[in-house]
C-alpha cells in the first residue's frame, strides 16, 4: 500500500477526479434508477448503489495523503499521525449495516406487495391517492 | 442522579431483547412488557424534568467521553419538554392499543408492540441526541419501524404504502449523510453543539449546501410539502395505535430534528423565510387535499400534514412568541390528533370501511367515542375553549408581532377549510340517517381511559392554560438560546 | 504507475457495472451487477486504508445483499419487463411436473 | 421521454452540485490536525485509542467505545428490521400447515445443489463460522469485528441454508442467542453506568496494545455484537428463504 | 369565588346535567334546563350590579370582565329571552330525541352569549364569541342532518370567517395598540379608520355577518328557519343582536370624536348595507311559502333596521337601534314560538298546506296578531316607536333622505308578508286535515303571552325601554338623552311624545284589524282550500292549488329582476368553483412513489439552483 500513498502523492488531481467522479456517478446512476425505472427490484437496485456511492464519498474524505489504516499493530504502535481519519470509516460501518437492513426491509416489502397486487410495476401500485 | 436520560432509551432496548425471552415464560409479555417500558419512560421524564427545574440542563456522557469527543445525551427544558410529551402519548397510546390488539395471534403481538415501543423509543433519541449521527441513527429506528408498522395489516394496502414511504425515507438517510459527512469534512467533529460553535468559519457556500441536504433529508421526516407524498399513504394504512403514534410522536420528532439543525446547528440567513413560506404551502396544500377525501384516516392525516406546516411557519417566525406557539401546538397537535386516531379508529372498526360515509349516524353506536371525536375536531380548528385556541392565538399574536397581515389572513382561511371538512364529518357522526346494525365493538376500558385522559387535557388546557404556559415558555426560551447550550454543553466536565 | 491504470480501470468497470446493473433488463444479471460494483467497491476501500470497511461490504454487500435480491427475484419476476407472474408459473410448472 | 428528460437534468445539476461542493474539499488533506492538542474528534481518537484504551484497532475503538451508543442503535436497526420483516412476511402458523398439507411440497427457494457442493457445504461451514469468530474476537486488533465476522456467519448459514433442503436453524437456540447477546450488549453498558457513572464506560484495567487481553470490555462487546449480528442476519435469510412465495 | 363565575358555572353545570340527565329521564332535561336557567337569570338580577368588574390573568394575558349599563341591556335581552324560550322549548321538544344533546347545547349557547356581553377585553370576547358560535352551530344542526347539512355549515362557515376576521383584528389591536382591553382601545383610537384601517374593518365585518348583513346573510335564513323553533327564538332574537352589541360597543364611539364629519363614508357605507340588507331581506320574505322561512328572512330585514339605526351615529338613531333590538327580540320570538307552535300542533309550517287555524288556536291567533302588529310597525305596538324613532333619526338628524325611501319601501312592503303569515296560517279556509288540531299547550303560551305583553307595555310606554337603553347609551358615550315615559328628545330639542301618537294611531288600527278577524273567525261557508270543482277543470292530485301559491304573484313579476340576483347562488358557485379548483392540487398527491421521488429529487435541485436566492 506504500505505493499507492506514493502515487497519490503524484497525481492527486486525477486520483481525486476519479474516486469523486466514481462516487458521485454512482449516486447519480443510483439516483437515475429511483427515478426512471419501473420495476420494484431495479427501484431497491438503485437505492443501494446510491448508498454504496455516498459510502465510497466517505470514505475517500477520511483518506489522508501518506496516511495508512487507522491500526495501531505490532511495529506501528506511534504512528497516529501518520493514520487516515477513522471516523468517517466508523460511520460508514454503521451506514452500510443500516443500509443492509433497509434493503432487505424494502426487499420484503416488494415480495409482499407482488403476492397483494401481483405486479411489480410502481406504476400500477397507485390504490392510494389523492 | 438515580435516573440519567440513557434510561430512556436502554429500557425500552432491553425490553425489546427480552421480549422474544419473556414471551416463552408468559405469552402476554409481549402486551405488557413494552406498557411498563413507556410507564418507566413517563417516570424517567418526570424525574428529569424535575431534576433540570433545579440544576438546570443536563448533558449525560456516554462511554466515559465527554461531551464534544463522545456522544452525548442533552437534556435541557426543551427538550425533556418534547420527550416528556413524546414518552406520555407514547405511553397513553401503549394504553390505548393495550386491548385492540388482542384479535392478533402471539407472534404478530410481539413484532406489533417491538416495533411501536422502539419507534416512540427512537424518537425520544432524536430529541434528546446531542450528537448529529447519532440522530440519524435514530431516524433511521424509527424509520424502520414506522415501515414495517405501515405494512403490518396484510389485509389493507399498508405494503404499498410502506414501500413509498421507505423509498422516500431511503432518501432522507442518504441525504441526511450526504449533509452529515461536509459537515464533518468542515468542522472534524460531530457534536451539534460543537459544530454550532464552529459554524461561523465555515465556508458560506458549504455550509449552505450542507443546509439544504439537511433541509430535504429532515423536510421528508417533517413531512414538508412536497416531499411529504409518503405521509397520507402510510398514516392511513398503518394500524390506528400506530397512525396516532405518527402523528403525536415521529412527527415531533422530525420536527424536532429540522429545529434543532436550523436553529441551533446552523447560522444562515433566510432560513426563517424558507421555513415560513414551505410551512405554509404545506398547510395550504395538505388542508385543501384533505377537504375531498373520502377516506376518514386519509382525511386526518392531511389535517396532521397541514398542522406541522403550521409549527412550521410558526417556527419561521421565528420570534419567542412564535417558537412559544409552535410548541404549544406540537403539543396540542399531539394530543388532539391522537385523540382523534382512536375515536377514528373506533368508528373504522365498527364499520369495517374506512369511508366517511359509512360514518352516518354513528353516534347512536359509540356516543362516548363519537362526542371525543367531536371534541377533538373542535379542538384542533381552534375553537375555544379548547386548548387549540391557544396555540393558533399565540402564533397569531407572533406574526401579528412581526406585521405579516397576510400571513395571518392566509393561515384563517385555510382553518375555515379545516373547518369545512371537519364538520362535515361531525355532521355525519351525529345527524344522518344511520344504516346498518347496531354496535358489535363496544370500546374497550382501556381506550376509554387512554382517550378520556387526552380529552380531558383538551378541556383543562383550554381552560386553565396557564397549567403548561410555564414549562412551553422555558422550553422556548431553552430553544433559542443556542450560546447557552454550546457553552453548557462544551463545558460540562465529567 | 501500473497500480494508477488498474484504479482507473476500476473506477471504469465499476461505473460500468452499475451502469449494467441499471440497464440489464434479466433482474438476475442485474443483481449480479451490483455484486460487482460491492466487489470493485470493496477494493476501493482497501486502496483508500480503510480495511475494516472492505471486509464489511465484502460480507454484506457482495454476498448477503446479493442473495436477498436474488430470493427477492425468484419470490417476484425475473424480467425486468414482465411485472406480472406469468413466467413464475411456469417456473413453478416446470417444477411441479 | 420528456420524464426522461427532466431526469437526465435534474440528475445532472444534481451530480454537478455535488462535484463543485465536493471538489473544494480535497482527498488527502489533513483535517485532523494535531494529535496532541486535538481540534476534531479524529485526532483525539487516533490520540486516545491507543494509549487510553489500548485498542490497536482505531475503528473498533470508535465504533466500540467512543460511538458504541450508535452501535447499539446499530444492532437495534438491525434487529427492527429482522422484526420488521418477519412481521411483514408473518404467516398465521394454521395457515402455513394447512397449505404445506395441501400442497405437500416444500417451496422454499432451491439453488441448484449437487451432492459436491453439499459436501463442499459441510466442509465450509465450520471453516466460515471458525473466521467469522476469529474476525470478530480479533476485531480490537486486526481489521475486522463484531459486523464483518456476523455477516461472514451469516454467510455461512448461508451456504448450508441454501444447500441443505433440511437445513433447518435450530430456532430455539438462535433465539436464545440473539437475545442473550443483545441484553449482553445493554448489560455490559448498564455495568459502565452502575460501576463508573457513564453507560458503555470502559473499565479501567485495559491491559497492553496488542494482546488479545486488551481493550477492557470492548473485545466483550464485540463479541455480542458479532452473535447479535450473525444471529439477526441469518434470521433475515431464513425468513426469506421459507417464503412460501407462490400464489395458488 | 366571583360571583360572575358563578353564574357561568351554573350555567355550565347545568349543560353537563342536562346531557347526562338525558339517559335516566328524557322527561326531566326541559324542567332542569329551565330551572338552570332561571336559576342564573335570578342570581345575575340580584347579585350583579351595574359597573362590577372583575380582572384577572389568563395564559399570560390581563383579562377582564364586567358589567356597564350597556352590556346590562343585552344581558336583559339574553336571560328574558332565554329562560321564556326554555320554558316553551319544554312542551315543544317533548317527544322528540336527544334531549340532553339539545339543552346542553342550548345552555352553552346561553353561557356563550352572556360570556359576550360581559366581557371587557378582546380575547375574552373571541372565546365567548366562539362558544357561543359553535354551541349554536350544534343546534343549528340538529335536526336531520342530511337535509341541513350544507345549511350548518354554510353557518358554521360564515360564523368562522367572521370570528376569524375579529381575531385578525384583535392580534393587531395587541400589536398597534398594546392592549387587549375594549375600553382603552377605544380611547386610544383603534376604530379611527385612519391609522391601521383594516382593524375597524376587520371587526366590522366579524360582528356585521353575526348580524346577518348583506352580503354576508345567506347563512341566516336557513339557519333560523331549520333549527328548532324554541331555539330559533333565541337565536334570532337574542344571538343575532350580539352582532349588533359589537358594533354599538365599538363603533358608535367614532362618532363621537372630534370631527365626526370625518368617518361620513362609514356611516354611509353603513347605512346602504343595512338598507339594502332590510329590503332584500323584505322582498325574499314575500315568496317564501314556508311560515318559518318567512320568519327568518323577515329578521334579516329587521336587523338591517337596526344597523341602519346604528349608523346614523345620532343619539336617535342609536336610541331607535337599540329599542328595535328590545322589541324585535320579543315579537320575533313570539312570532318563532307561534310558528313553532303551530307546527307542534298542525305538523307543519307550509302555509300552501295548512289555513284557517285561527277557529283552532285563538291564543296563538291573538300573540301571532300582536306581534304582527308589532312587526309591521304599527301603532299601538313597540314595533311602531322603533321604527317611528329611526324615521326621525334619519330625517332629523343624519338628513339622509334615500335611506329613508329605502326603508320606507321595505317596511310598507313588510306589511304585505305580514299579511300573508297571518292570513295563510290562521285566517281563510280551514283545511279538512287540520280540523284536530288542538290549542297549543299552556307552558307554551304563557311564554308567547309573556312577550306579547311586552309589546303592547313597550308600545304604550316606550319609557320602559328608554330608561335603560338611556343608560346603556351613556355608557358607550352619549350623554344627555333626554326621555320621558312615553316621550323622547331629538337633536333640535323637540319632544316628540310617542306615546299619544302611538294610542291615536293605534286606536284605528285597533278598529280595523277586529274587523278582519271577526270577519274571518266567522265561517261563510265550508269549501275546502283546493276545492275548486266550481271552474270545471280537474286538478291533479299534486297539484297544490292552495290560494296561498303564487301569492304576491304581480308583485313578483314586478321584483323580478332582484330575485335573480340571488346571494346565496352566488355564494354557491364560489363555494364549489373553490373546491374544484382545490381538486386540482390534490392530483398532485398521484400515489405514484416515483413520482413523490421525483418531487424530492426536484426540490432538492430546485434549493441547490437557487441557494444564493433562498439563503443570503
Amino acid at each position: 500500500m506504500m505505493e499507492f500513498q506514493a502515487l497519490f502523492e503524484q497525481y492527486r488531481d486525477l486520483i481525486t477526479i476519479a474516486v469523486y467522479g466514481t462516487a458521485i456517478a454512482l449516486i447519480v446512476i443510483g439516483l437515475y434508477a429511483v427515478l426512471m425505472k419501473k420495476h420494484l427490484v431495479k427501484i431497491v437496485i438503485g437505492l443501494s448503489i446510491m448508498d454504496a456511492g455516498i459510502h465510497l464519498l466517505f470514505v475517500a474524505i477520511g483518506y489522508i495523503s501518506g496516511g495508512t489504516a487507522p491500526i495501531f499493530s505490532p511495529g506501528n504502535e506511534n504512528a497516529g499521525a501518520r493514520m487516515v481519519d477513522p471516523v468517517p470509516q466508523a460511520l460508514v460501518l454503521t451506514a452500510i449495516v443500516i443500509g443492509f437492513a433497509v434493503t432487505a426491509l424494502a426487499l420484503s416489502l416488494v415480495i409482499r406487495l407482488y403476492k397483494h397486487h401481483h405486479t411489480a410495476n410502481i406504476d400500477q401500485l397507485n390504490s392510494l391517492k389523492w | 442522579m438515580v435516573i440519567t436520560p440513557v434510561h430512556y432509551i436502554v429500557a425500552p432496548l432491553i425490553a425489546a431483547f427480552a421480549i422474544p425471552l419473556l414471551i416463552k415464560i408468559h405469552k402476554d409479555a409481549a402486551r405488557i412488557v413494552p406498557g411498563i417500558v413507556l410507564f418507566y419512560n413517563v417516570i424517567v421524564s418526570l424525574f428529569l424534568m424535575n431534576h433540570i427545574a433545579e440544576h438546570g440542563m443536563i448533558s449525560e456522557t456516554l462511554a466515559g467521553w465527554q461531551a464534544p469527543w463522545g456522544i452525548n445525551l442533552v437534556v435541557t427544558p426543551f427538550t425533556g419538554f418534547l420527550a416528556t410529551m413524546v414518552s406520555i402519548l407514547g405511553f397513553i397510546i401503549w394504553l390505548y392499543g393495550y386491548r385492540f390488539k388482542r384479535t392478533l395471534k402471539g407472534g404478530e403481538v410481539k413484532y406489533y408492540e417491538i416495533l411501536q415501543m422502539m419507534m416512540i423509543a427512537g424518537s425520544i433519541g432524536i430529541i434528546i441526541t446531542g450528537d448529529i449521527f447519532n440522530m440519524f441513527v435514530f431516524i433511521e429506528i424509527v424509520g424502520i419501524s414506522a415501515f414495517s408498522l405501515t405494512a403490518f395489516y396484510r389485509s389493507r394496502d399498508g405494503a404499498e404504502a410502506g414501500f413509498k414511504y421507505l423509498l422516500i425515507g431511503g432518501f432522507a438517510s442518504a441525504f441526511l449523510l450526504l449533509g452529515i459527512l461536509i459537515i464533518y469534512t468542515q468542522t472534524g467533529t460531530l457534536n451539534m453543539a460543537q459544530i454550532a460553535e464552529r459554524m461561523p468559519d465555515v465556508p458560506q457556500q458549504m455550509k449552505i449546501v450542507a443546509l439544504i441536504f439537511f433541509l430535504v433529508a429532515l423536510g421528508i421526516e417533517a413531512e414538508m410539502f412536497p416531499l411529504n407524498g409518503w405521509a397520507p399513504d402510510a398514516y392511513s394504512q398503518a394500524p390506528s395505535p400506530t397512525s396516532a403514534t405518527f402523528a403525536a410522536v415521529v412527527s415531533v420528532a422530525g420536527v424536532y430534528a429540522l429545529i434543532r439543525v436550523v436553529f441551533t446547528m446552523f447560522d444562515v440567513e433566510g432560513v426563517n423565510n424558507y421555513l415560513m413560506v414551505m410551512g405554509f404551502v404545506t398547510m395550504l396544500i395538505a388542508e385543501i387535499a384533505a377537504i375531498s377525501q373520502k377516506d376518514l384516516k386519509r382525511m386526518l392525516a392531511y389535517s396532521s400534514v397541514g398542522q406541522v406546516g403550521l409549527v412550521l411557519i410558526a417556527f419561521g417566525i421565528g420570534s419567542n412568541l412564535a417558537v412559544f406557539g409552535a410548541l404549544f401546538l406540537m403539543l396540542n397537535h399531539g394530543v388532539i390528533k391522537s385523540l382523534l386516531f382512536m375515536a377514528g379508529s373506533y368508528f373504522i372498526y365498527n364499520t369495517d370501511d374506512k369511508k366517511i360515509k359509512s360514518l352516518n349516524g354513528i353516534y347512536k353506536k359509540l356516543p362516548i367515542v363519537s362526542f371525543f371525536f367531536a371534541l377533538g375536531a373542535l379542538a384542533i380548528i381552534g375553537f375555544p375553549p379548547f386548548s387549540g385556541f391557544w396555540s393558533k392565538f399565540y402564533i397569531l399574536i407572533s406574526a401579528a408581532d412581526e406585521k405579516y397581515v397576510f400571513l395571518i389572513i392566509g393561515i384563517l382561511l385555510v382553518t375555515i377549510i379545516e373547518l369545512t371538512y371537519y364538520l362535515r364529518v361531525v355532521g355525519r357522526i351525529y345527524f344522518a340517517k344511520q344504516e346498518g346494525e347496531p354496535a358489535s365493538h363496544k370500546p374497550s376500558i382501556n381506550a376509554l381511559v387512554a382517550m378520556s385522559s387526552l380529552a380531558l387535557f383538551i378541556i383543562v388546557i383550554g381552560v386553565y392554560p396557564d397549567l403548561i404556559m410555564p414549562h412551553i415558555q422555558s422550553a422556548a426560551d431553552a430553544l433559542l438560546d443556542k450560546s447557552n447550550y454550546i457553552q453548557q454543553i462544551l463545558s460540562i466536565k465529567n | 504507475m501500473a497500480l494508477l491504470i488498474f484504479l482507473i480501470a476500476m473506477a471504469v468497470i465499476l461505473i460500468a457495472a452499475a451502469i449494467f446493473s441499471i440497464m440489464q433488463k434479466d433482474l438476475l444479471f442485474a443483481v449480479l451487477g451490483t455484486g460487482v460494483v460491492s466487489l470493485i467497491l470493496s477494493v476501493f476501500f482497501y486502496i483508500l486504508q480503510a480495511p475494516d470497511v472492505a471486509i464489511t461490504e465484502a460480507a454484506i454487500g457482495i454476498a448477503l445483499t446479493t442473495i436477498i435480491f436474488i430470493i427477492t427475484i425468484r419470490n417476484t419476476t425475473r424480467d425486468e419487463n414482465k411485472y406480472n407472474d406469468d413466467h413464475i408459473n411456469k417456473f413453478k410448472n416446470e417444477k411441479d411436473a | 421521454m420528456l420524464k426522461k428528460l427532466i431526469v437526465f437534468l435534474l440528475i445532472g445539476t444534481l451530480g454537478y452540485t455535488l462535484a463543485v461542493t465536493f471538489s473544494s474539499i480535497p482527498i488527502g488533506a489533513n483535517r485532523i490536525g494535531s494529535l496532541d492538542n486535538p481540534e476534531t474528534v479524529a485526532a483525539y481518537y487516533l490520540d486516545k485509542s491507543p494509549n487510553d484504551l489500548k485498542v490497536a484497532n482505531t475503528i473498533t475503538a470508535v465504533v466500540v467505545n467512543f460511538r458504541g451508543f450508535d452501535t447499539l442503535g446499530e444492532v437495534s436497526v438491525l434487529f427492527l428490521a429482522a422484526t420488521g420483516l418477519a412481521s411483514i412476511l408473518y404467516r398465521k402458523e394454521e395457515e402455513e400447515e394447512e397449505e404445506e398439507n395441501k400442497r405437500h411440497i416444500s417451496h422454499r427457494l432451491n439453488l441448484p445443489s449437487s451432492s459436491l457442493v453439499q459436501t463442499g457445504a459441510k466442509i465450509l461451514f465450520p471453516l466460515i463460522l471458525l473466521l467469522g469468530i476469529y474476525v470478530f474476537i480479533h476485531g480490537h486488533l486486526t481489521p475486522g469485528g463484531g459486523f464483518q465476522g456476523g455477516a461472514i456467519i451469516a454467510t455461512g448459514f448461508l451456504l448450508m441454508l441454501v444447500s441443505y433442503k433440511g437445513f433447518k436453524n435450530n430456532h430455539k437456540i438462535m433465539v436464545w442467542l440473539e437475545s442473550l447477546a443483545g441484553l449482553g450488549f445493554v448489560g455490559v453498558g448498564l455495568y459502565g453506568l452502575i460501576r463508573y457513572g457513564s453507560f458503555l464506560q470502559n473499565t479501567g484495567w485495559t491491559g497492553n496494545l496488542n494482546d488479545l487481553v486488551s481493550g477492557g470490555l470492548i473485545p466483550l462487546i464485540y463479541i455480542f455484537v458479532g452473535i447479535k449480528v450473525a444471529t439477526e442476519l441469518t434470521n433475515v435469510l431464513d425468513i426469506l428463504l421459507n417464503i412460501k412465495s407462490r400464489r395458488k | 369565588m366571583e360571583i360572575i363565575a358563578i353564574i357561568l358555572l351554573i350555567l355550565l353545570v347545568g349543560s353537563m346535567l342536562t346531557f347526562l340527565i338525558d339517559s335516566f329521564s328524557s322527561k326531566l332535561t326541559g324542567i332542569t334546563a329551565f330551572l338552570f336557567s332561571l336559576a342564573a337569570s335570578v342570581v345575575f338580577f340580584t347579585q350583579i350590579p351595574s359597573g362590577y368588574q372583575f380582572k384577572f390573568q389568563l395564559a399570560g394575558l390581563d383579562l377582564q370582565w364586567g358589567l356597564t349599563d350597556y352590556s346590562y341591556y343585552f344581558a336583559y335581552i339574553i336571560f328574558g329571552m332565554s329562560v321564556l324560550a326554555l320554558l316553551y322549548s319544554i312542551k315543544y321538544m317533548e317527544g322528540k330525541g336527544r334531549l340532553g344533546y339539545f339543552y346542553g347545547s342550548f345552555l352553552l349557547t346561553i353561557l356563550g352569549m352572556f360570556g359576550v356581553v360581559i366581557s371587557q377585553d378582546f380575547v375574552s370576547l373571541f372565546i365567548f364569541w366562539e362558544i357561543m358560535t359553535w354551541a349554536s352551530f350544534l343546534l343549528v344542526i340538529y335536526n336531520a342532518y342530511y337535509k341541513v347539512k350544507t345549511k350548518g355549515v354554510k353557518y358554521m362557515i360564515f360564523s368562522a370567517i367572521g370570528a376569524y376576521a375579529m381575531l385578525t383584528a384583535i392580534v393587531f389591536i395587541r400589536v398597534h395598540y398594546d392592549t387587549l382591553l375594549i375600553s382603552e382601545a377605544i380611547a386610544k383610537g383603534a376604530f379611527n379608520f385612519e391609522q391601521y384601517i383594516y382593524i375597524p374593518i376587520f371587526l366590522l365585518l366579524g360582528f356585521s355577518i353575526k348580524a346577518a348583513v348583506m352580503p354576508f346573510h345567506v347563512w341566516a335564513p336557513s339557519a333560523y328557519s331549520k333549527s328548532p323553533m324554541s331555539f330559533t327564538t333565541i337565536f334570532s332574537g337574542a344571538m343575532s343582536k350580539m352582532g349588533v352589541f359589537g358594533i354599538g360597543l365599538v363603533f358608535t364611539s367614532i362618532y363621537l370624536g372630534t370631527n365626526p364629519e370625518n368617518f361620513y363614508w362609514v356611516r354611509t357605507i353603513l347605512g346602504w348595507l343595512g338598507g339594502i340588507t332590510a329590503v332584500m331581506g323584505t322582498i325574499y320574505a314575500l315568496i317564501q311559502t314556508d311560515a318559518k322561512k318567512l320568519l327568518a328572512y323577515s329578521s334579516v330585514a329587521q336587523l338591517g333596521y337596526i344597523v341602519v339605526g346604528l349608523s346614523t351615529g345620532t343619539k336617535l338613531g342609536i336610541m331607535a337601534a337599540l329599542y328595535l333590538t328590545v322589541i324585535h327580540a320579543v315579537f320575533k320570538g313570539a312570532l318563532f314560538m307561534v310558528a313553532g307552535a303551530v307546527e307542534k300542533q298542525a305538523g307543519t309550517t307550509d302555509m300552501t298546506k295548512i289555513s284557517g287555524l285561527i277557529r283552532r288556536m285563538p291564543w296563538t291567533f291573538l300573540v301571532a296578531l300582536v306581534s304582527i302588529i308589532a312587526l309591521a310597525g304599527m301603532p299601538p305596538v313597540g314595533g311602531f316607536v322603533g321604527k317611528w324613532l329611526l324615521y326621525e333619526a334619519l330625517i332629523t338628524e343624519s338628513n339622509n333622505y334615500i335611506l329613508v325611501v329605502v326603508v320606507f319601501f321595505s317596511s310598507t312592503a313588510a306589511f304585505l308578508y305580514s299579511y300573508r303569515f297571518l292570513y295563510g296560517l290562521f285566517l281563510g279556509q280551514e283545511e279538512k286535515d287540520t280540523k284536530d288540531v288542538k290549542e297549543a299547550p299552556i307552558t307554551m303560551l304563557i311564554p308567547m303571552l309573556i312577550l306579547m305583553i311586552i309589546a303592547i307595555v313597550s308600545g304604550a310606554v316606550p319609557g320602559l325601554i328608554f330608561e335603560p337603553a338611556a343608560k346603556a347609551m351613556e355608557a358607550i358615550g352619549f350623554q344627555d338623552v333626554t326621555w320621558q315615559m312615553s316621550s323622547l328628545t331629538n337633536l333640535w330639542g323637540d319632544t316628540t311624545n310617542l306615546g299619544l301618537i302611538s294610542m291615536l294611531i293605534g286606536a284605528v288600527f285597533v278598529i280595523v284589524f277586529v274587523f278582519i278577524t271577526l270577519k274571518g273567525y266567522k265561517n261563510t261557508k265550508d269549501v275546502g282550500t283546493k276545492d275548486i270543482s266550481t271552474s270545471g277543470e280537474i286538478p291533479k292530485e299534486w297539484e297544490n292549488l292552495s290560494f296561498q301559491q303564487d301569492f304576491f304573484q304581480p308583485f313578483q313579476r314586478a321584483a323580478a329582476p332582484l330575485y335573480s340576483m340571488n346571494m346565496n347562488k352566488i355564494w354557491k358557485n364560489l363555494g364549489e368553483n373553490l373546491e374544484a379548483f382545490f381538486g386540482f392540487f390534490r392530483k398532485l398527491y398521484t400515489g405514484n412513489g416515483q413520482t413523490y421521488a421525483l418531487y424530492v429529487v426536484i426540490f432538492l435541485v430546485v434549493l441547490l439552483l437557487f441557494k444564493d436566492v433562498i439563503f443570503s
